[in-house]
C-alpha cells in the first residue's frame, strides 16, 4: 500500500535507533534511570512498531514464535541460573559477592547477568502477547463502530 | 495541578462510553501519572510507568479491542443496583482517609519509612554494590529475589496468554 | 532421616531451594516442548519439591527455626526466607499435593485439555506451585505479595482453560477480585511501611507496637484481612469460589481445593498472631462471619445439582471452621486450626479425586447423571464414602481428629456449651448435603441408557491415588497424634511470636 | 529549585490564592495522599460497577497507579534528589525503597491487565459480547 | 524562567485536555493526545533542566517514544480496525 509509504520509511530508519536505545536503557541502568524490564519494553515496542506498520507475519521469518518462548524461558532461567550459580560458589541464592575476584566485582556482574536474563524474558514476552492477540481475526461488525 | 488533570481524567474515564476515548484517556493518565511520579523524585517509575501504562498497555487494549467491542453498552443498571458499589468504595476511601489522618505528613525526613531501613540502602550501596542508581542495586541485588518474582510474574503472564489465546504452542514434531 | 543424610551445606540452603526448584522447572518445561515427557517431568519435580519440603519439616522440628538471608544480605535489609513448624507444614500440605495431584491426573488431563497445551498446561501449574510455596515460605510480606500473584495469574489461566465457557467468566470474575484483594494487600503492606519502614515480617511484629501511628496500623490491619480474606474466600467475599471450583478442569479444582485457600488463610493468620499479635477485637468481630459461613454455604450446598458445585459450597463451609478456629486465638484453637486445614485438604483433595474419576466415565459431575454408579465403579464410590465421612468428622476418619479438638477448643477457650453445640450443629448440616450424595450414588436407580452402557472403573492411577488419599484419611484418624503434634507444634509456633 | 518544587511549588501558590491559610495547612500535610486516595475511590467504583469487562480492567489499572502514588508519595522527602548517587556528599535522596517495590507492582499490574484483556477476548468469542450484564443473563439461560 | 516555561506548558495543557475530554471526533482526540505527549516530553526536558541532571534526557526521550507508537497504533486501528494483519479489503471508514 503506498500511501503509508511515510510511515514505511519512518519505521525503517527508526527501527535500529530504538533497539539501540534499548541496549543503552538495558547497560545504562547501573548509572541512570532505567534496567533490565524497561530495556525490555523498549526492545518489544521496536517489534511492536514493525508489527504495526508492516505485518506480524512479516517480522515472523525473523523471529519465529517458538524462538520468542525459549527466550522468555530463558530469560528466566538466566536470572534463577545465577541464583544457582551464587549457590555453587558457595553462597547463598543470589548473593553475587562470590561470582568474581571481589565482592563488588561480583556484583556488577550478578546485576548485569540479572538484568540480562529481565530484559530477554521481557521483551520476549511482550512481543508474545501482542503476537498472540494481533493473529487473532478481528469480528469486523459495523454496528460495533 | 497536576493531580487536577488526573481528576478530570479519571472522571472522564468513568463518564465516557467511547472505549476508544476511554482507552487513550487511560494513556494520558499514565502520562500524567508517570510526570507525578517523577516529580516526587521517582525517575525509574516514572520512565517505566510511562513505557508499560502509556505504551505497552494501551496497544494492548486497542488489540483487545479491536476483537471484542468499541462501545461501551449504555447500562440498565439502577441507582439502587449502584449503591453497593459506591458503597464498598466509599468505605474504602473512608478507612484510608482514617489511616492518613495519622500518617506522618508528607515528605518528613524524619518519618519512620525514611529513617528505618532505607538509610541502610542510601550510606552503604556505594560500598556494598558500587552502583549509582540506588534502586537498580535495590531491584537487582537487595531486594533481587522479588525481581526474580516479577520476571516470573511476566513469564506467568506470557503463558497465561498463550494458553488462553492459544498461539504460540509448541509444535509437534511428529506430524 | 534427611538431616543425616543430606550434607550440612544442602540443608542449610533447603528453604530457597524448596521454592527455586519448581520455579526453576517451569521455564525448562516450556523448553521441554512436548508430549508424554512434560508429565513426567512435572511428576519427577513435585516429587522432589515434596520430598524437599518433607526434610525441611523434619529440619525445624528438629533444629528450630530455619531463617535463610536470601542473597546473603541481613534481614530486615535483605529479603529473609523464615521456616518454622507453621508453614513447615503447609509447604509439606502444598507439595506433597502438588504430587498427589499430579500423581493422579494424567488421564484427566489428557482427556480435558488439547495435546498442543500440554507443556503450557503444566507450566502454569509449575508456576502456580512455586506462587503458593513461595507465599508460605516467605518471611517478607512484599515478598509475599509478588509470590501471591505469580499463583494466582497462573491460577486464572488455568481456570481458563475449563473446557465450558463458563470457566472463562469465573476466571475473570476471580481475576477481577484477586486483583482488588492483592491491592488492598499490598496497600495495606504500604501503610505498614509508613508506620514502621520495614517490611521484614518478624521486624514488624517487633516494631508496631512501639510505632506512634495507630490509626495507619489499624487500617492496615483491616485491608491485610479484607486482601488475604477474598483470597482465602471467606464468607462474605467468597463468591468467586463456586464457579471457579466449578467450571476449572479437574486437576485444578484438586489441587486449588487441597492448597489455594489454606495458604491465604496461614498468611492471615501469620499477619493477625505475629505480626498484629493483638487481634482478641478482630476475632470478636469475625467469629459470626465465620458461624454464618458455616451455616449458610452448607444450606447452600444442600440446594446444588452439580457434584462439584456442593463441594465448592462445602469448601466455604469448611473454611468458615478454621476461620472461626483461628477467631478463637487460644493455642488449642490454633493448632485445631491447622488441624482442619490438614484434614480438609485430605478429605477434599481425595473427594474431588473420586469425583474426577467418576465424572471422566460419565462425562457429566450432575448428581443426577450419577445415580447408582456405585454398582458400576465400587471402588471410586467407596473413596468417596470414606473421604465424605471425613469430610463430615465422623470417629475413626482423620476429620473427627479435626473435629474433635476444635470442639475441645471451644470449650476451654469460650467456656460456652452454647457455642459448641452450634457449631457441632453446623457438622450435622455436613452430614445432610453428604448424605445426599451417599444416597444418590448406592440408593439411586441409574436411567436405562446409563444402566446398559459399558461404563468402567476410573483409570488405575487414578484409582489407585484416591484410595491411597481416602487410607490416610483412615490412617490419621486412628492414629491422630500425628497430625495433632504437628498441629500443636505449629500453633505455639505461631504464638509465640518469631 | 528541584523537580518537586518545580510541581507542587505551582501548585501551592495556585491554591494559596483561593483557600484560606487553615485548609492549606492541612491539605498540604497530606495532598498526595488525599488525591491518591480519590483517584483509588474512582478506579475501584468503576471495577466494581461498570458492566463491561474491558472498563473493569480500566478501572483496575487506575486503582493500582493511584496505588503506585501512594507508595511514592511515602517514599518522598522534601528537597530530596532522585535516589541516583551524585559526588555531593551531603546529597539529600528521597527513600528508593518504595520506588523498588512499585517498579515490582507496575510489572505485577501489565503482568494481569494482559491476561484478563486475554480473557476478555475470549469471552467475547464465547458469548458475542463483553458487557457482564448480558453474560449474566446468557449463563442464567443455559444452567 | 525555566520555571515560567513549564507553567506555560501546564497552562497549555488545559485546552488541550479539554479537547480530549470532549473532542466530539476521534481525529480531535488523537490530535489533542499528540499534542499532550509532546508537550509532557517538553516538560520533562525542562524538568531535567532544572534540577541539572541529565539522566532525566532519557526519560524524555522514552517519551517521545512511546508518544509516537501509541499515535500510530491508535491511527492504525481507526483505519484498519485492527493491529495485526490488515484484512484483504479494508472496510470502509467514512465514520
Amino acid at each position: 500500500m503506498q500511501h503509508r509509504l511515510v510511515l514505511r520509511i519512518l519505521a525503517k530508519l527508526l527501527f535500529a535507533p530504538i533497539l539501540l536505545f534499548a541496549f543503552y536503557v538495558q547497560f545504562h541502568g547501573d548509572f541512570g534511570p532505567g534496567g533490565g524490564f524497561q530495556a525490555g519494553l523498549i526492545f518489544a515496542s521496536a517489534f511492536v512498531l514493525h508489527g504495526l506498520i508492516f505485518d506480524v507475519s512479516s517480522a515472523r521469518r525473523f523471529v519465529s514464535d517458538r524462538l520468542l518462548q525459549v527466550g522468555a524461558a530463558g530469560g528466566v532461567l538466566l536470572y534463577a541460573g545465577t541464583g544457582f550459580a551464587s549457590i555453587l560458589f558457595g553462597g547463598n541464592f543470589l548473593d553475587y559477592d562470590l561470582l568474581s575476584e571481589t565482592p563488588t566485582s561480583g556484583q556488577h556482574l550478578g546485576i548485569l547477568l540479572v538484568e540480562a536474563g529481565v530484559g530477554i524474558a521481557v521483551a520476549c514476552v511482550m512481543v508474545m502477547v501482542f503476537r498472540a492477540f494481533a493473529d487473532r481475526l478481528p469480528h469486523l461488525r459495523e454496528r460495533d463502530w | 495541578m497536576l493531580f487536577a488533570f488526573l481528576i478530570a481524567t479519571a472522571l472522564g474515564i468513568a463518564y465516557l462510553r467511547h472505549l476508544f476515548a476511554v482507552v487513550m484517556l487511560a494513556g494520558m493518565f499514565s502520562l500524567l501519572s508517570a510526570l507525578l511520579l517523577l516529580s516526587m523524585d521517582a525517575a525509574d517509575v516514572a520512565f517505566t510507568e510511562a513505557a508499560v501504562g502509556a505504551g505497552i498497555a494501551t496497544i494492548l487494549m486497542l488489540s483487545a479491542m479491536a476483537l471484542t467491542e468499541r462501545q461501551e453498552k449504555p447500562s440498565n443498571r439502577s441507582m439502587l443496583e449502584r449503591l453497593p458499589a459506591l458503597a464498598v468504595a466509599g468505605a474504602f476511601g473512608a478507612l484510608l482517609i482514617y489511616a492518613m489522618l495519622d500518617a506522618p505528613p508528607f515528605g518528613d525526613p524524619f518519618a519512620p519509612a525514611q529513617t528505618h531501613v532505607a538509610p541502610y540502602y542510601i550510606e552503604q550501596t556505594a560500598r556494598e554494590i558500587d552502583v549509582p542508581n540506588l534502586v537498580t542495586a535495590i531491584l537487582a541485588s537487595y531486594r533481587g529475589f522479588d525481581t526474580l518474582g516479577e520476571v516470573v510474574v511476566i513469564f506467568t503472564a506470557g503463558i497465561g496468554v498463550a494458553l488462553l489465546l492459544g498461539g504460540f504452542v509448541a509444535r509437534d514434531r511428529s506430524k | 532421616m534427611f538431616a543425616t543424610i543430606l550434607p550440612a551445606a544442602l540443608l542449610a540452603q533447603l528453604p530457597v531451594l524448596q521454592v527455586a526448584i519448581p520455579l526453576l522447572a517451569a521455564p525448562v518445561c516450556v523448553l521441554l516442548g512436548r508430549g508424554r515427557w512434560v508429565h513426567d517431568f512435572s511428576l519427577l519435580v513435585t516429587a522432589v519439591v515434596a520430598i524437599t519440603s518433607l526434610a525441611l519439616l523434619q529440619l525445624v522440628l528438629g533444629g528450630g527455626d530455619a531463617s535463610y538471608a536470601l542473597g546473603g544480605f541481613a534481614p530486615p535489609w535483605g529479603i529473609e526466607y523464615r521456616i518454622d513448624p507453621a508453614n513447615a507444614v503447609i509447604l509439606l500440605l502444598v507439595s506433597v499435593s502438588g504430587f498427589l495431584v499430579l500423581l493422579q491426573s494424567r488421564t484427566s488431563i489428557e482427556a480435558e485439555i488439547p495435546k498442543q497445551k500440554h507443556p503450557l498446561f503444566y507450566t502454569a501449574f509449575l508456576l502456580c506451585l512455586t506462587g503458593l510455596l513461595g507465599v508460605a515460605a516467605t518471611g517478607d510480606a512484599f515478598n509475599a505479595f509478588v509470590f501471591l500473584e505469580i499463583s494466582s495469574l497462573a491460577t486464572y489461566a488455568l481456570v481458563a482453560t475449563g473446557k465450558s465457557p463458563r470457566a472463562l467468566t469465573a476466571a475473570f470474575r476471580y481475576l477481577i477480585l484477586g486483583t482488588i484483594g492483592a491491592s488492598t494487600f499490598v496497600i495495606g503492606i504500604g501503610l505498614l511501611y509508613m508506620a514502621t519502614g520495614t517490611l521484614n515480617m518478624s521486624d514488624l511484629a517487633t516494631r508496631i507496637p512501639a510505632s506512634p501511628h495507630h490509626a495507619v496500623i489499624q487500617a492496615a490491619f483491616a485491608l491485610i484481612i479484607v486482601g488475604l480474606g477474598l483470597k482465602a474466600a471467606i464468607f462474605p467475599l467468597h463468591f468467586w469460589l463456586p464457579n471457579v471450583y466449578t467450571f476449572a478442569p479437574m486437576v485444578v479444582t484438586i489441587f486449588l481445593a487441597a492448597t489455594a485457600t489454606k495458604v491465604a488463610l496461614y498468611l492471615l493468620a501469620r499477619f493477625v498472631f505475629v505480626i498484629f499479635e493483638d487481634a482478641s477485637f478482630a476475632g470478636m468481630l469475625l467469629m459470626p462471619l465465620a458461624l454464618l459461613a458455616m451455616f449458610l454455604a452448607s444450606l447452600a450446598a444442600l440446594q446444588q445439582g452439580n457434584v462439584k458445585r456442593i463441594l465448592a459450597y462445602s469448601s466455604i463451609a469448611q473454611i468458615g471452621y478454621m476461620f472461626f478456629a483461628l477467631a478463637l486465638a487460644s493455642t488449642q484453637a490454633v493448632a485445631a486450626a491447622w488441624l482442619l486445614m490438614l484434614t480438609h485438604a485430605l478429605a477434599k483433595g481425595g473427594l474431588f479425586m473420586a469425583v474426577a474419576g467418576i465424572a471422566l466415565q460419565t462425562g457429566s459431575s450432575n448428581l443426577d447423571d450419577w445415580k447408582g454408579i456405585a454398582k458400576q465403579m465400587p471402588w471410586s464410590a467407596a473413596v468417596m464414602v470414606v473421604c465424605l465421612l471425613s469430610l463430615v468428622g465422623v470417629p475413626l476418619t482423620a476429620g473427627f481428629v479435626a473435629k474433635w479438638s476444635l470442639l475441645v477448643a471451644i470449650f476451654s477457650t469460650s467456656g460456652s456449651i452454647i457455642l459448641v453445640a452450634v457449631v457441632a450443629a453446623a457438622s450435622l448440616l455436613t452430614l445432610l448435603y453428604a448424605g445426599k450424595i451417599l444416597e444418590t450414588i448406592y440408593l439411586g436407580t441409574p436411567d436405562e441408557q446409563r444402566a446398559t452402557a459399558n461404563l468402567r472403573e476410573a483409570p488405575l492411577a487414578m484409582l489407585v491415588t484416591a484410595m491411597l488419599v481416602a487410607a490416610m484419611n483412615i490412617y490419621f484418624g486412628l492414629n491422630g497424634t500425628v497430625l495433632s503434634d504437628l498441629s500443636n507444634r505449629a500453633a505455639l509456633a505461631l504464638l509465640s511470636g518469631f | 529549585m528541584n523537580a518537586t518544587e518545580l510541581v507542587m511549588g505551582s501548585d501551592a501558590a495556585l491554591f494559596m490564592s483561593g483557600m484560606n491559610a487553615y485548609l492549606l495547612d492541612f491539605l498540604a500535610t497530606g495532598y498526595n495522599y488525599w488525591m491518591a486516595i480519590v483517584l483509588m475511590m474512582i478506579g475501584f467504583y468503576i471495577t466494581l460497577a461498570r458492566s463491561n469487562l474491558v472498563k473493569k480492567i480500566i478501572g483496575l489499572n487506575l486503582f493500582q497507579t493511584a496505588m503506585f502514588l501512594l507508595y511514592i508519595s511515602i517514599g518522598n522527602v522534601v528537597d530530596g534528589g532522585v535516589p541516583i548517587l551524585t559526588d555531593n556528599p551531603d546529597a539529600l535522596y528521597s527513600n528508593p525503597l518504595p520506588h523498588v517495590l512499585i517498579l515490582t507492582a507496575i510489572v505485577v499490574g501489565i503482568a494481569t491487565t494482559a491476561l484478563g484483556l486475554a480473557l476478555a477476548v475470549r469471552i467475547h468469542e464465547a458469548y458475542g459480547t463483553i458487557e457482564e450484564d448480558e453474560i449474566l443473563d446468557a449463563e442464567a439461560g443455559d444452567s | 524562567m525555566l520555571t515560567i516555561a513549564s507553567l506555560l506548558l501546564l497552562l497549555a495543557a488545559i485546552p488541550t485536555l479539554a479537547r480530549l475530554l470532549r473532542g466530539p471526533t476521534l481525529y480531535d482526540r488523537t490530535l489533542a493526545m499528540n499534542v499532550f505527549g509532546t508537550m509532557t516530553t517538553l516538560l520533562i526536558a525542562l524538568a531535567a533542566f532544572i534540577v541539572e541532571r541529565a539522566d532525566l534526557l532519557d526519560i524524555a526521550l522514552l517519551y517521545a517514544l512511546v508518544n509516537f507508537i501509541g499515535t500510530i497504533a491508535i491511527l492504525k486501528f481507526f483505519r484498519y480496525r485492527t493491529l495485526g494483519k490488515i484484512p484483504p479489503s479494508p472496510p470502509k471508514d467514512e465514520s
